[in-house]
Protein backbone atom coordinates (compact mmCIF):
# COMPACT_ATOMS: atom_id res chain seq x y z
CA UNK A 1 0.00 0.00 0.00
CA UNK A 2 1.62 3.52 -0.98
CA UNK A 3 1.88 6.03 1.38
CA UNK A 4 -1.11 8.13 -0.89
CA UNK A 5 -3.35 5.08 -0.43
CA UNK A 6 -2.58 5.25 3.24
CA UNK A 7 -4.06 8.63 2.86
CA UNK A 8 -6.94 8.26 0.67
CA UNK A 9 -10.43 9.16 2.02
CA UNK A 10 -12.65 6.14 2.69
CA UNK A 11 -15.57 5.09 4.32
CA UNK A 12 -15.06 3.57 8.04
CA UNK A 13 -18.82 2.06 8.35
CA UNK A 14 -20.02 -1.72 7.71
CA UNK A 15 -23.24 -2.64 7.98
CA UNK A 16 -23.82 -5.21 10.55
CA UNK A 17 -21.12 -6.93 12.91
CA UNK A 18 -17.51 -7.09 12.10
CA UNK A 19 -16.34 -10.90 11.16
CA UNK A 20 -13.62 -12.55 12.75
CA UNK A 21 -12.62 -13.57 9.42
CA UNK A 22 -12.47 -9.43 8.03
CA UNK A 23 -9.70 -8.91 10.99
CA UNK A 24 -7.42 -12.23 9.86
CA UNK A 25 -8.02 -11.16 6.23
CA UNK A 26 -6.95 -7.75 6.68
CA UNK A 27 -4.09 -9.12 8.93
CA UNK A 28 -3.39 -11.53 5.67
CA UNK A 29 -2.92 -8.79 3.43
CA UNK A 30 -0.03 -7.38 5.21
CA UNK A 31 2.61 -10.61 4.90
CA UNK A 32 3.73 -8.71 1.69
CA UNK A 33 4.87 -5.14 3.24
CA UNK A 34 8.33 -6.62 4.76
CA UNK A 35 9.25 -3.58 6.46
CA UNK A 36 6.24 -4.43 9.11
CA UNK A 37 8.11 -5.76 12.39
CA UNK A 38 4.09 -4.94 14.46
CA UNK A 39 0.78 -4.63 13.71
CA UNK A 40 -1.38 -3.59 16.59
CA UNK A 41 -4.98 -4.71 16.99
CA UNK A 42 -8.19 -2.84 18.96
CA UNK A 43 -11.40 -4.14 19.21
CA UNK A 44 -14.40 -2.86 20.58
CA UNK A 45 -17.03 -5.83 21.85
CA UNK A 46 -20.85 -5.45 22.39
CA UNK A 47 -21.47 -5.57 26.94
CA UNK A 48 -24.23 -7.17 27.60
CA UNK A 49 -24.25 -4.31 30.84
CA UNK A 50 -26.99 -4.49 33.50
CA UNK A 51 -28.77 -0.90 33.57
CA UNK A 52 -31.02 -0.25 36.05
CA UNK A 53 -32.10 -3.86 36.36
CA UNK A 54 -32.30 -4.02 32.84
CA UNK A 55 -30.05 -6.12 30.42
CA UNK A 56 -28.46 -4.82 27.29
CA UNK A 57 -29.12 -7.45 24.22
CA UNK A 58 -28.09 -4.98 21.51
CA UNK A 59 -26.70 -1.44 20.43
CA UNK A 60 -28.39 0.04 17.34
CA UNK A 61 -25.36 1.86 16.11
CA UNK A 62 -26.30 5.27 13.60
CA UNK A 63 -24.06 7.54 12.23
CA UNK A 64 -23.33 11.26 10.86
CA UNK A 65 -21.10 9.28 8.08
CA UNK A 66 -20.05 12.92 5.92
CA UNK A 67 -19.34 14.25 8.91
CA UNK A 68 -17.60 10.78 10.94
CA UNK A 69 -15.64 10.18 7.66
CA UNK A 70 -14.19 13.80 7.08
CA UNK A 71 -13.52 13.78 11.32
CA UNK A 72 -11.76 10.18 10.76
CA UNK A 73 -9.29 11.47 7.61
CA UNK A 74 -8.46 14.18 9.99
CA UNK A 75 -7.43 11.85 13.05
CA UNK A 76 -5.86 9.85 9.99
CA UNK A 77 -3.55 12.78 8.94
CA UNK A 78 -2.59 13.53 13.01
CA UNK A 79 -1.90 9.64 13.02
CA UNK A 80 0.30 9.77 10.26
CA UNK A 81 2.28 12.87 10.98
CA UNK A 82 2.89 11.79 14.75
CA UNK A 83 4.22 7.97 13.94
CA UNK A 84 6.22 8.13 10.32
CA UNK A 85 7.19 4.92 10.88
CA UNK A 86 3.62 4.02 10.90
CA UNK A 87 3.20 2.32 7.81
CA UNK A 88 -0.41 1.26 7.95
CA UNK A 89 -3.82 2.32 9.73
CA UNK A 90 -7.23 0.55 8.92
CA UNK A 91 -10.65 1.65 11.15
CA UNK A 92 -13.65 -0.01 10.76
CA UNK A 93 -16.94 0.53 12.44
CA UNK A 94 -20.74 -0.94 12.41
CA UNK A 95 -23.77 0.71 11.76
CA UNK A 96 -26.74 -0.94 12.61
CA UNK A 97 -27.94 -3.70 15.51
CA UNK A 98 -25.27 -5.40 16.86
CA UNK A 99 -25.98 -8.32 19.33
CA UNK A 100 -23.71 -8.04 22.70
CA UNK A 101 -20.55 -10.37 22.02
CA UNK A 102 -20.66 -9.25 18.26
CA UNK A 103 -17.41 -7.23 17.20
CA UNK A 104 -18.43 -3.25 16.30
CA UNK A 105 -14.99 -1.53 16.25
CA UNK A 106 -11.43 -2.54 15.02
CA UNK A 107 -8.26 -0.65 14.56
CA UNK A 108 -5.90 -1.86 12.98
CA UNK A 109 -2.26 0.10 12.75
CA UNK A 110 1.29 -1.19 11.47
CA UNK A 111 5.03 -0.14 11.57
CA UNK A 112 8.73 -0.98 12.11
CA UNK A 113 8.49 -1.20 15.50
CA UNK A 114 5.69 -1.79 18.25
CA UNK A 115 6.25 1.34 20.19
CA UNK A 116 4.51 3.87 17.10
CA UNK A 117 1.83 0.87 16.60
CA UNK A 118 0.59 0.60 19.80
CA UNK A 119 0.66 4.74 20.62
CA UNK A 120 -1.23 5.16 17.17
CA UNK A 121 -3.87 2.57 18.13
CA UNK A 122 -4.07 4.12 21.53
CA UNK A 123 -4.48 7.52 19.95
CA UNK A 124 -6.74 6.58 16.98
CA UNK A 125 -9.47 4.59 19.38
CA UNK A 126 -9.55 7.32 21.87
CA UNK A 127 -10.36 10.18 19.71
CA UNK A 128 -12.90 8.03 17.31
CA UNK A 129 -14.58 7.89 20.23
CA UNK A 130 -14.41 11.49 21.25
CA UNK A 131 -14.88 12.91 18.02
CA UNK A 132 -16.74 10.75 15.03
CA UNK A 133 -20.67 11.35 15.60
CA UNK A 134 -21.68 8.13 16.45
CA UNK A 135 -24.55 7.38 18.24
CA UNK A 136 -25.52 4.08 20.07
CA UNK A 137 -29.27 2.74 21.00
CA UNK A 138 -28.52 -0.19 23.19
CA UNK A 139 -31.66 -1.91 23.75
CA UNK A 140 -32.97 -3.95 26.31
CA UNK A 141 -33.49 -7.51 26.37
CA UNK A 142 -36.56 -6.98 28.70
CA UNK A 143 -38.04 -4.10 26.32
CA UNK A 144 -37.05 -0.42 25.87
CA UNK A 145 -33.69 1.28 24.88
CA UNK A 146 -31.58 4.00 26.32
CA UNK A 147 -28.86 5.91 24.42
CA UNK A 148 -25.05 5.31 24.93
CA UNK A 149 -22.33 7.97 25.67
CA UNK A 150 -18.88 8.19 25.63
CA UNK A 151 -17.93 10.17 28.92
CA UNK B 1 -33.00 25.79 6.28
CA UNK B 2 -33.24 21.77 6.72
CA UNK B 3 -31.65 20.34 9.47
CA UNK B 4 -30.37 17.16 10.28
CA UNK B 5 -31.39 15.24 13.33
CA UNK B 6 -29.61 12.58 15.35
CA UNK B 7 -29.79 9.58 18.05
CA UNK B 8 -32.23 10.74 21.13
CA UNK B 9 -33.11 13.80 19.44
CA UNK B 10 -34.27 12.35 16.11
CA UNK B 11 -36.06 10.28 17.99
CA UNK B 12 -37.58 13.20 20.66
CA UNK B 13 -38.26 15.13 17.46
CA UNK B 14 -39.78 11.87 15.74
CA UNK B 15 -38.06 12.87 12.45
CA UNK B 16 -34.59 13.34 11.26
CA UNK B 17 -34.69 16.38 9.37
CA UNK B 18 -36.98 19.43 10.12
CA UNK B 19 -36.76 22.70 8.39
CA UNK B 20 -36.17 25.84 10.49
CA UNK B 21 -36.32 29.57 10.05
CA UNK B 22 -32.64 31.12 11.30
CA UNK B 23 -30.43 33.93 9.53
CA UNK B 24 -27.66 32.56 12.45
CA UNK B 25 -26.29 30.12 14.93
CA UNK B 26 -28.23 31.63 18.00
CA UNK B 27 -31.60 31.65 16.26
CA UNK B 28 -31.52 28.50 14.87
CA UNK B 29 -30.74 27.42 18.93
CA UNK B 30 -33.70 29.61 19.98
CA UNK B 31 -36.08 27.81 17.51
CA UNK B 32 -34.56 24.17 18.23
CA UNK B 33 -35.50 24.85 21.59
CA UNK B 34 -38.90 25.39 21.11
CA UNK B 35 -39.41 22.88 18.17
CA UNK B 36 -37.70 20.10 19.87
CA UNK B 37 -39.17 19.12 23.38
CA UNK B 38 -37.36 18.76 25.77
CA UNK B 39 -33.96 19.72 23.90
CA UNK B 40 -33.04 22.71 26.37
CA UNK B 41 -32.55 20.09 29.20
CA UNK B 42 -30.42 17.98 26.55
CA UNK B 43 -26.80 17.82 25.61
CA UNK B 44 -25.90 18.46 22.32
CA UNK B 45 -23.82 20.26 19.74
CA UNK B 46 -24.54 21.94 15.82
CA UNK B 47 -22.20 20.78 13.38
CA UNK B 48 -22.13 23.44 10.73
CA UNK B 49 -20.65 21.94 6.95
CA UNK B 50 -19.97 18.72 9.23
CA UNK B 51 -18.07 20.64 11.98
CA UNK B 52 -19.19 21.35 15.53
CA UNK B 53 -19.67 25.12 15.72
CA UNK B 54 -19.55 27.24 19.36
CA UNK B 55 -19.88 30.96 18.74
CA UNK B 56 -22.65 32.54 16.91
CA UNK B 57 -22.44 32.93 12.63
CA UNK B 58 -24.51 34.13 10.46
CA UNK B 59 -26.40 31.62 7.85
CA UNK B 60 -25.96 31.94 4.05
CA UNK B 61 -28.61 29.43 3.70
CA UNK B 62 -26.69 26.35 2.19
CA UNK B 63 -25.07 25.22 4.87
CA UNK B 64 -25.37 21.74 6.16
CA UNK B 65 -26.72 22.01 10.07
CA UNK B 66 -27.19 19.21 11.70
CA UNK B 67 -27.73 18.25 15.95
CA UNK B 68 -25.74 16.17 17.37
CA UNK B 69 -26.62 14.25 20.88
CA UNK B 70 -23.42 12.80 22.66
CA UNK B 71 -21.28 10.45 20.88
CA UNK B 72 -21.29 6.73 21.65
CA UNK B 73 -19.23 5.01 18.84
CA UNK B 74 -16.53 2.34 19.46
CA UNK C 1 -13.02 -19.24 30.54
CA UNK C 2 -12.75 -19.38 34.82
CA UNK C 3 -10.53 -17.37 36.53
CA UNK C 4 -8.96 -20.54 36.92
CA UNK C 5 -8.34 -21.83 33.38
CA UNK C 6 -7.33 -17.88 32.69
CA UNK C 7 -3.96 -18.80 35.47
CA UNK C 8 -3.57 -22.34 34.21
CA UNK C 9 0.14 -23.16 33.11
CA UNK C 10 0.20 -23.68 29.25
CA UNK C 11 2.69 -23.79 26.75
CA UNK C 12 3.42 -20.65 24.43
CA UNK C 13 5.29 -22.24 21.90
CA UNK C 14 3.74 -23.21 18.54
CA UNK C 15 5.98 -24.69 15.31
CA UNK C 16 6.26 -22.68 12.55
CA UNK C 17 4.50 -18.91 11.89
CA UNK C 18 0.71 -18.28 13.60
CA UNK C 19 -2.23 -18.38 10.95
CA UNK C 20 -4.42 -14.99 10.74
CA UNK C 21 -7.04 -17.63 10.94
CA UNK C 22 -5.90 -18.82 14.31
CA UNK C 23 -6.39 -15.27 15.26
CA UNK C 24 -9.30 -15.29 13.70
CA UNK C 25 -10.49 -18.29 15.56
CA UNK C 26 -8.87 -17.35 18.60
CA UNK C 27 -11.33 -13.96 18.81
CA UNK C 28 -13.94 -15.73 18.03
CA UNK C 29 -14.10 -17.57 21.05
CA UNK C 30 -14.68 -14.45 23.09
CA UNK C 31 -18.24 -14.30 21.48
CA UNK C 32 -19.57 -15.89 24.59
CA UNK C 33 -17.90 -13.27 27.13
CA UNK C 34 -20.69 -10.83 27.07
CA UNK C 35 -18.87 -8.84 30.39
CA UNK C 36 -15.90 -8.21 27.98
CA UNK C 37 -16.31 -4.62 26.14
CA UNK C 38 -12.60 -4.40 24.82
CA UNK C 39 -9.90 -6.39 22.96
CA UNK C 40 -6.28 -5.34 22.31
CA UNK C 41 -3.91 -7.56 20.48
CA UNK C 42 -0.48 -7.34 19.72
CA UNK C 43 1.35 -9.46 16.49
CA UNK C 44 4.98 -9.53 16.07
CA UNK C 45 5.72 -9.86 12.00
CA UNK C 46 9.13 -10.91 10.83
CA UNK C 47 11.14 -7.97 8.66
CA UNK C 48 12.68 -8.36 5.49
CA UNK C 49 15.52 -6.46 7.41
CA UNK C 50 18.82 -4.96 5.62
CA UNK C 51 22.14 -5.89 7.89
CA UNK C 52 25.74 -5.11 6.59
CA UNK C 53 24.37 -5.28 2.79
CA UNK C 54 22.91 -8.41 3.56
CA UNK C 55 19.18 -9.46 3.79
CA UNK C 56 17.00 -10.98 5.93
CA UNK C 57 14.81 -13.58 4.52
CA UNK C 58 13.47 -15.50 8.01
CA UNK C 59 14.18 -16.02 11.60
CA UNK C 60 15.04 -19.32 13.19
CA UNK C 61 13.63 -19.67 16.48
CA UNK C 62 14.59 -21.80 19.35
CA UNK C 63 13.72 -21.63 22.72
CA UNK C 64 14.68 -22.94 26.02
CA UNK C 65 11.02 -23.71 26.50
CA UNK C 66 10.56 -24.51 30.19
CA UNK C 67 11.90 -21.85 31.42
CA UNK C 68 10.36 -19.54 29.25
CA UNK C 69 6.75 -21.19 30.04
CA UNK C 70 7.48 -20.39 34.01
CA UNK C 71 8.67 -17.13 33.05
CA UNK C 72 5.14 -16.29 30.97
CA UNK C 73 3.41 -18.22 33.93
CA UNK C 74 4.56 -14.90 36.62
CA UNK C 75 4.73 -12.45 33.77
CA UNK C 76 0.82 -13.79 33.46
CA UNK C 77 -0.03 -13.41 37.37
CA UNK C 78 1.47 -10.03 37.32
CA UNK C 79 -0.66 -8.84 34.71
CA UNK C 80 -4.28 -10.39 36.26
CA UNK C 81 -2.96 -9.38 39.70
CA UNK C 82 -2.23 -5.39 37.86
CA UNK C 83 -5.41 -5.35 35.68
CA UNK C 84 -8.41 -7.43 37.58
CA UNK C 85 -11.00 -6.40 35.03
CA UNK C 86 -8.93 -7.72 32.29
CA UNK C 87 -10.76 -11.25 31.86
CA UNK C 88 -8.37 -13.42 29.83
CA UNK C 89 -4.97 -13.51 28.37
CA UNK C 90 -3.49 -15.42 25.67
CA UNK C 91 0.29 -15.73 24.29
CA UNK C 92 1.66 -17.66 21.29
CA UNK C 93 5.18 -17.35 19.94
CA UNK C 94 6.43 -19.08 17.24
CA UNK C 95 9.25 -21.50 17.76
CA UNK C 96 11.04 -23.08 14.01
CA UNK C 97 11.91 -21.33 10.80
CA UNK C 98 9.77 -18.03 10.01
CA UNK C 99 9.96 -16.06 6.79
CA UNK C 100 9.73 -12.33 6.56
CA UNK C 101 5.96 -11.53 6.13
CA UNK C 102 5.00 -14.25 8.76
CA UNK C 103 3.58 -13.92 12.23
CA UNK C 104 5.57 -14.97 14.96
CA UNK C 105 4.34 -13.62 18.48
CA UNK C 106 0.77 -12.99 19.30
CA UNK C 107 -0.40 -11.18 22.37
CA UNK C 108 -4.00 -11.25 23.04
CA UNK C 109 -5.89 -9.38 26.28
CA UNK C 110 -9.56 -9.00 26.87
CA UNK C 111 -11.20 -6.47 29.26
CA UNK C 112 -14.74 -4.68 30.41
CA UNK C 113 -12.71 -1.62 29.34
CA UNK C 114 -9.70 -0.59 27.05
CA UNK C 115 -7.63 1.05 29.51
CA UNK C 116 -7.30 -2.41 31.00
CA UNK C 117 -6.66 -4.61 27.59
CA UNK C 118 -4.20 -1.98 26.52
CA UNK C 119 -1.79 -1.79 29.42
CA UNK C 120 -2.07 -5.41 29.68
CA UNK C 121 -1.04 -5.91 25.74
CA UNK C 122 1.70 -3.45 26.62
CA UNK C 123 3.28 -5.14 29.68
CA UNK C 124 3.41 -7.98 28.66
CA UNK C 125 4.49 -7.74 25.30
CA UNK C 126 7.65 -5.74 26.64
CA UNK C 127 8.31 -8.32 29.58
CA UNK C 128 8.48 -10.75 27.40
CA UNK C 129 10.86 -9.51 24.84
CA UNK C 130 12.71 -9.14 28.09
CA UNK C 131 12.34 -11.93 30.46
CA UNK C 132 11.72 -15.11 28.03
CA UNK C 133 15.05 -17.12 26.93
CA UNK C 134 14.14 -17.21 23.13
CA UNK C 135 16.78 -17.01 20.77
CA UNK C 136 16.66 -15.85 16.93
CA UNK C 137 18.70 -16.61 13.89
CA UNK C 138 18.34 -14.46 10.92
CA UNK C 139 18.82 -16.07 7.87
CA UNK C 140 20.43 -14.06 5.22
CA UNK C 141 18.73 -14.82 1.35
CA UNK C 142 22.31 -14.49 0.23
CA UNK C 143 23.51 -16.71 2.48
CA UNK C 144 24.97 -16.92 6.47
CA UNK C 145 23.40 -15.35 9.75
CA UNK C 146 23.16 -13.20 12.78
CA UNK C 147 22.01 -13.61 16.11
CA UNK C 148 18.94 -11.62 17.02
CA UNK C 149 19.32 -9.27 20.13
CA UNK C 150 16.61 -7.51 21.70
CA UNK C 151 17.65 -3.95 22.90
CA UNK D 1 26.97 -32.29 35.92
CA UNK D 2 25.27 -31.34 32.36
CA UNK D 3 25.03 -27.93 30.80
CA UNK D 4 22.03 -26.65 28.61
CA UNK D 5 23.49 -24.47 25.82
CA UNK D 6 21.20 -22.18 23.42
CA UNK D 7 21.21 -19.66 20.19
CA UNK D 8 24.64 -18.63 19.46
CA UNK D 9 26.50 -20.22 22.69
CA UNK D 10 25.22 -23.81 21.54
CA UNK D 11 26.45 -22.96 17.76
CA UNK D 12 29.76 -21.32 19.25
CA UNK D 13 30.03 -24.91 21.58
CA UNK D 14 29.04 -27.15 18.27
CA UNK D 15 26.43 -28.70 20.72
CA UNK D 16 23.45 -27.82 22.32
CA UNK D 17 24.49 -29.72 25.82
CA UNK D 18 28.04 -30.37 27.81
CA UNK D 19 29.33 -32.12 30.64
CA UNK D 20 31.24 -30.05 33.28
CA UNK D 21 32.21 -30.44 36.32
CA UNK D 22 31.67 -27.69 38.72
CA UNK D 23 30.72 -27.61 42.49
CA UNK D 24 29.58 -23.97 42.32
CA UNK D 25 28.51 -20.78 40.09
CA UNK D 26 31.97 -19.45 39.95
CA UNK D 27 33.87 -22.58 39.04
CA UNK D 28 31.03 -22.95 36.53
CA UNK D 29 31.62 -19.61 34.81
CA UNK D 30 35.61 -20.49 34.56
CA UNK D 31 35.21 -23.61 33.08
CA UNK D 32 32.58 -22.48 30.49
CA UNK D 33 35.09 -19.61 29.18
CA UNK D 34 38.36 -22.77 29.20
CA UNK D 35 35.33 -24.81 27.08
CA UNK D 36 33.58 -22.85 25.06
CA UNK D 37 35.83 -20.73 22.24
CA UNK D 38 34.84 -17.00 22.47
CA UNK D 39 32.40 -17.09 24.94
CA UNK D 40 34.88 -14.56 27.36
CA UNK D 41 33.54 -11.73 25.21
CA UNK D 42 30.46 -12.62 24.86
CA UNK D 43 27.10 -11.62 26.61
CA UNK D 44 25.66 -14.40 28.59
CA UNK D 45 23.38 -15.15 31.86
CA UNK D 46 23.29 -18.49 33.75
CA UNK D 47 19.77 -19.99 34.48
CA UNK D 48 20.22 -22.66 37.73
CA UNK D 49 16.84 -24.42 37.56
CA UNK D 50 15.14 -21.73 35.01
CA UNK D 51 16.20 -18.85 36.66
CA UNK D 52 19.24 -16.35 35.99
CA UNK D 53 21.38 -16.03 38.69
CA UNK D 54 24.14 -13.57 39.39
CA UNK D 55 25.63 -14.16 42.58
CA UNK D 56 28.48 -17.49 43.48
CA UNK D 57 26.01 -20.44 45.05
CA UNK D 58 27.17 -24.08 45.60
CA UNK D 59 26.00 -26.91 43.62
CA UNK D 60 24.62 -30.11 44.73
CA UNK D 61 24.47 -31.55 41.04
CA UNK D 62 20.90 -31.91 40.64
CA UNK D 63 20.55 -28.33 39.37
CA UNK D 64 19.03 -27.59 35.83
CA UNK D 65 21.99 -25.27 34.49
CA UNK D 66 21.62 -23.22 31.32
CA UNK D 67 23.77 -20.67 29.32
CA UNK D 68 21.56 -18.21 27.57
CA UNK D 69 22.94 -15.76 24.83
CA UNK D 70 21.13 -12.03 24.70
CA UNK D 71 16.91 -12.75 23.88
CA UNK D 72 15.23 -12.17 21.26
CA UNK D 73 11.77 -13.04 21.76
CA UNK D 74 8.50 -11.17 19.84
Amino acid sequence: MSEVNAHRKRDIFVEGAIAPSFISDSIAKHATRHDIGAHEIFLGQVRADMIGGRSVEAIEYTAYADMANEQMTAIREEAFARWPQMTCLHVHHSLGVIKAGELCFFVFASATHRQQAREAVAYVTDEVKKRLPIFGKEIFAEGGHVWKTNS
Amino acid sequence: MQVLLFGMIAEKAGADRIQVDASSLDQLRTRLVERVEGLATMSYAIAVDRRVVQQDMPFTGTEEIAVLPPFAGG
